[in-house]
């Protein structure tokens, strides 16, 4: 069987940059990607990214999808598509990844294995949750920016995060009317300066309401809404109608651990970043020797500390693989760490800074 | 009703009053000036990196709200298509006797000619006044986002912000 | 606080409920405690077969038929659908040394009762699409069926719950209570129980509660692997083994010299398809003590097997894959009844890849035995003591 | 032309058609797990596996104080994470 | 509907191609998954479900929540979120658990 340095699952942002550092360090990578193409969700992202401008604040996600591909082939990084890894298994030599490609099921042994699987969306249940027309707001953006296809015509977005104020921006701009944003909360959980994005274009937000049912034969045809209450209970007399054809919801993330499950990783419970989250070390190195995580998996942030966090791993493994030397990676480390931390402070990252934080000492500690 | 970005996605006069971002009354009489509608301290700095004249400070840590240098800014726009935010505008009060001149971000299709008269808009989207498109600018580097500038009743200076889409009603 | 009962019931898995629907049907005080939640152990990762063709002529295909007759009735009973179905059962034979177990096995199993013949490929494939080319035959009873383990478990369950048992879940046997030399009851992560009577009935994990009395059960933890398909439209008619299932189970000698991977794993096929349209394919019989996980071997020989003897699922989707230790014993038979010289205690458990089949059957026996003293027939078979459980 | 009657249903499990009805009810019964509610409902073993229905699953059960959060594990993740087609396994190549 | 033209992205210039909607052509474009033409087409009913028969159609959009699944070329539960079209592939509204056929 075929055993390599590093193998990496998924090559998103997080994968790739991974990917990137290991390749860099002169180590033999390999990854895996279910899709017909590398990138993960970054290519459905026509926004500019925020960020430090030296690290491409301000590129639209899909450019920087396009740099980090570049990287990967210059650095002749093997990437496998068309490949969804089925399990993992435990193997003498290091960490079985087994996967389907070509109509064939193979597998391959990595010495280090890097989990960069990324995370799903929330759903949210309400009478006529399943008609044609609800969907992920994930989903209606990569219709439209991937596939270049309208889901609908008149949107309803749930959920005032970023995804969800994006999405409603980027469906405004591929021709859709978005009728409303709802969000449960009492506040805008987003970027103002996304949200005013919207607004401008017309867009109200309605805080403090949610759905209350989507009407339709075989459709969505109508969807009501109605103010909620501050324990989140629906105020009677505050419905309203809209005649909507299509509801997006972005209720935030769910990580992709399923991999991690299966080797037996050990997790810890943080809301905040999604859920269950395999324990992991500075290195983003997991309770299973040798396993790593990256990106969303390790805790759903955003494309830019996904890439960060992939370096991290990826440096890490290198050492770990001893291509660089303990005080080598210590100085790469830490130029990620410095960045890293500047994308989680302020209002919005300070408490995603504390939860990164909360879990590294529960790492630390044992359990 | 509550007020505020955090509740509406529209910073209020006070709120932007009380950022960095936006230069004194007396400035707006001068010349052509940005007008950075930041008020949330978000980790992003492009605007700093964007300004040719060393106007806006970002610092360190990079959630620092920017901070403009009302005698550096030239009023060029340089920065306006920079913002991933699109919350840099560009205002000249005084453009005429009685209009002023606003150029905002616009990423969307179809785009309006220079001539056109078109439905100017505020900050909700909602219509208040009538403008005559100044100038269409679109250019490599900008990447996408294209920057409209508008003639408006000097009034609205600081109240026109876009053209009304079609969700928002006249 | 501390419950009392006549009877204390270790194990909520499918036999465990059984019992203690019996046991509360004739009127006794009972309390089950179960560590997880029902339908935890085996039950939850087994296939689903109420199959009688499997058994071994005997005392084991006798209980089976009776089982059997018992299931017919049981949804009725319990007032829960249990979605046991008799839709019969063929058992795939490849080779003349197979075809020379099965004759001899078929002739005993008819003279107990079991209306089971030998068919022809020809006729097998009139009643199964996608079976191999290359098969001699298959026997076929019609009296096979299969149940829904979920349902038969959780039906017992709700019947003893109305019948006025006590089920308690999330409470884990830590210990037994003694008095005299005497089990007189059991310490649980809910309270204590005290007892009359206390049914071992944790299956694979009976031989870890046995040693806390000084007990060296026989049972062994034996792993299954079993593949769960896509839901699909019914395809598979009944219930279908291959007879490389039997010749493992009752001459493991035949097994010694194996040279396949698969026959070492004890890889036998077991196939059918539940009521939601998921086909199960079964199944390795592996002795890695209490890891219920999966390999990738294990996956792969059971899927081998499968499509060698029915091509026709190659093309299906896998969505689930399994693990589960079932109860092993060295004669194939639970052990069911009182132990000698441990006042108080009743053994119910061993059944390896019976419990399902045996379940309805079970709990008439051990309610018999503990209401009356005696079965409704001789289960001498069955009794603990033929194994020496005490370790010297 | 009537409605198709979905508006009048909360589905919680999509693939299985199971409503949240239907899961508070496994939840009075006892159920404190999300395999609990499984074993109860048949939640979770359609076509996709709980993928999509785990998390709300977990809410619930969190939410009715069977368990805090954090102990809401989700049920035992089984290989294989995507489906797979049995004639891709059984390749005689042995690697 | 398609969005052809786009303030930000550039011109879609992918090889168009014909597939079989419930045996009617409808146009698609090469690498897009067969949801993706669907709904170009303005198709949003995928199937129908196997209890209660009721209308679903795309939802999580990433191969996991199965909610889009369709007969394709014969073979039920396609997800036709992830799976890329094919010139004259056939699509077919998926009636409950489908029809499952032996042949690949």
């Amino acid at each position: 069987m075929r055993k390599v340095q590093a193998v990496i699952v998924g090559g998103g942002p997080a994968g790739l940059a991974a990917s990137i550092e290991i390749a860099k360090a002169g180590g033999k990578v390999v990854v895996i990607d279910e899709n017909g193409k590398p990138g993960g969700q970054l290519f459905k992202q026509i926004h500019k990214f925020f960020g430090s401008r030296e690290h491409r604040a301000g590129v639209r996600g899909y450019d920087i999808g396009t740099q980090l591909l570049k990287e990967t082939e210059d650095l002749g990084v093997e990437v496998l598509l068309d490949a969804p890894v089925y399990g993992l298994f435990r193997d003498p030599a290091g960490i079985m990844v087994s996967y389907m490609k070509d109509g064939r099921e193979q597998a391959i042994i990595g010495e280090k294995v890097i989990l960069a699987t990324g995370a799903a969306e929330n759903a949210l249940v309400f009478p006529g949750s399943t008609l044609p027309g609800v969907m992920g707001a994930g989903c209606a953006q990569t219709m439209i920016n991937v596939n270049r296809v309208l889901p609908g015509q008149k949107v309803i977005m749930v959920g005032s995060g970023n995804v969800g104020l994006i999405v409603s921006y980027q469906l405004i701009q591929a021709g859709a009317e978005v009728l409303a944003l709802v969000e449960a909360a009492p506040s805008i959980g987003g970027y103002g300066v996304h949200a005013g994005k919207i607004r401008r274009a017309g867009t109200p937000i309605y805080v403090g309401h949610t759905i209350k049912r989507v009407l339709g034969k075989t459709q969505v045809e109508k969807v009501e809404l109605v103010a909620l209450d501050e324990k989140f209970q629906e105020i009677p007399g505050t419905e309203k109608m809209l005649e909507a054809d299509t509801v997006c919801i972005a209720v935030g993330l769910t990580p992709l651990t399923e991999l991690a499950w299966l080797a037996g990783c050990e997790f810890t419970f943080i809301p905040l970043l999604g859920g269950h989250i395999p324990i992991h070390n500075e290195d983003m190195e997991t309770t299973v020797p040798g396993l790593y995580v990256a990106g969303d998996i390790a805790g759903a942030e955003e494309a830019s500390t996904a890439m960060e966090e992939g370096r991290l791993s990826g440096i890490a493994a290198a050492e770990a693989l001893q291509l660089y030397t303990a005080e080598e990676a210590k100085a790469l480390k830490a130029e990620v760490w410095d960045r890293m931390n500047a994308l989680r402070t302020g209002p919005f990252g300070q408490k995603r800074y504390d939860a990164k934080a909360q879990l590294l000492a529960t790492a630390k500690g044992g359990k | 009703m509550a007020d505020g970005v955090k509740i509406t996605g529209i910073p209020t006069m006070e709120e932007l009053k009380a950022t960095p971002g936006l230069v004194s009354d007396q400035r707006f009489e001068k010349s052509a000036v940005a007008v950075i509608e930041c008020v949330q301290e978000i980790p992003c700095n492009p605007c700093e990196k964007a300004c040719p004249f060393g106007a806006i400070i970002v610092g360190s840590p990079i959630t620092n709200l920017p901070v403009i240098d009302e005698d550096k800014c030239t009023g060029c726009g340089v920065c306006l298509a920079q913002c991933p935010g699109l919350a840099i505008f560009r205002v000249e009060k005084n453009y005429t006797d009685s209009t002023s001149m606003v150029e905002f971000p616009f990423e969307y299709l179809p785009l309006p000619q220079e001539g056109d008269t078109v439905p100017c808009g505020g900050r909700n989207g909602q219509y208040l006044t009538e403008g005559k498109v100044l100038k269409v600018k679109k250019t490599k580097q900008m990447d996408g986002t294209t920057l409209v500038s508008v003639e408006v009743p000097k009034q609205y200076f600081m109240d026109v912000r876009t053209i009304c889409r079609k969700g928002g009603s006249k | 606080m501390t419950r009392t009962a006549d009877v204390a019931i270790v194990g909520g898995g499918v036999n465990g409920c059984s019992i203690a629907y019996r046991l509360a049907k004739a009127g006794k005080k009972v309390v089950l405690c179960e560590k997880g939640d029902f339908a935890a152990g085996a039950t939850g990762s087994c296939d689903q077969m109420v199959i009688l063709q499997s058994k071994n002529p005997g005392i084991h295909l006798k209980l089976a038929l009776d089982s059997a007759e018992l299931f017919q009735t049981l949804a009725q009973e319990l007032d829960y659908d249990i979605e046991y179905f008799r839709h019969g059962g063929m058992i795939t034979i490849e080779n003349e040394m197979e075809m020379d177990v099965m004759t001899d096995f078929v002739a005993k199993q008819k003279k107990i009762g079991l209306e089971v013949d030998i068919i022809s490929r020809e006729e097998a494939s009139k009643r199964q699409r996608g079976l191999g080319e290359h098969l001699l035959g298959c026997t076929y009873s019609a009296q096979d069926g299969h149940v829904n383990p979920f349902k038969l478990n959780m039906g017992f369950a709700q019947a003893a719950k109305k019948a006025g048992a006590e089920l308690l879940i999330d409470a884990e046997v830590t210990d037994f209570k003694m008095a005299g030399g005497k089990v007189v009851g059991i310490k649980t992560a809910k309270g204590d129980v005290d007892a009359e009577t206390v049914v071992l009935a944790a299956g694979a994990w009976s031989p870890l509660l046995g040693q806390k009395l000084g007990m060296k059960l026989p049972i062994k933890p034996r792993r299954g692997q079993i593949i769960v398909s896509q839901p699909c439209a019914p395809y598979i008619v009944g219930d279908i083994l291959s007879a490389q299932y039997i010749v493992a189970k009752y001459h493991p000698e035949t097994l010694l010299n194996a040279k396949s991977r698969g026959i070492q794993l004890g890889v036998g096929l077991a196939i059918s398809q539940t009521a939601r349209g998921g086909i199960l394919i079964g199944a390795t019989r592996e002795f890695v003590d209490y890891d219920v996980s999966n390999t990738r071997e294990g996956i792969r020989e059971i899927l081998k097997n499968a499509a060698r003897l029915m091509p026709g699922l190659k093309n299906l989707n896998i969505i689930r894959v399994m693990g589960g230790v079932r109860p092993y014993t060295p004669d194939g038979l639970p052990l069911v009844g009182c132990v000698k010289g441990m006042d108080g205690l009743f053994m119910a458990a061993g059944h390896e890849g019976d419990g399902i089949a045996l379940s309805a059957v079970t709990g008439k026996i051990v309610a018999g035995l503990i209401c009356e003293g005696k079965a409704y027939t001789d289960v001498s078979a069955l009794d603990p003591n033929r194994f020496e459980l005490f370790a010297k | 032309m009537s409605t198709c009657g979905a508006e009048d249903h909360v589905f919680v499990c999509r693939c299985e058609e199971i409503t949240k009805e239907e899961i508070a009810a496994a939840i009075a019964d006892g159920a404190t797990t999300v395999r609990g509610i499984k074993v109860r409902t048949e939640a979770g073993m359609g076509l996709c596996q709980g993928r999509g229905c785990r998390k709300i699953i977990q809410q619930m059960l969190s939410q009715s104080g069977a368990r805090p959060a954090a102990e809401v594990l989700p049920s035992t993740t089984r290989t294989p994470v995507r489906t797979a087609k049995i004639s891709e396994f059984i390749n005689e190549e042995d690697d | 509907m398609r969005v052809v033209k786009h303030p930000i992205l550039p011109e879609d210039t992918k090889p168009e191609m014909t597939i079989f909607f419930d045996g009617k052509e409808i146009p698609a474009k090469a690498g897009e998954p067969i949801a993706s033409a669907l709904l170009a087409s303005g198709v949003r009913i995928f199937r129908e479900t196997a209890k209660k028969g009721y209308p679903r159609g795309i939802f999580c959009g990433i191969g996991r929540c199965t909610d889009c699944v369709m007969t394709v070329d014969g073979q039920p539960n396609v997800r036709t979120c992830v799976t890329p079209v094919r010139q004259g592939m056939k699509v077919e509204t998926q009636k409950g658990l489908g029809r499952w056929s032996e042949k690949a």
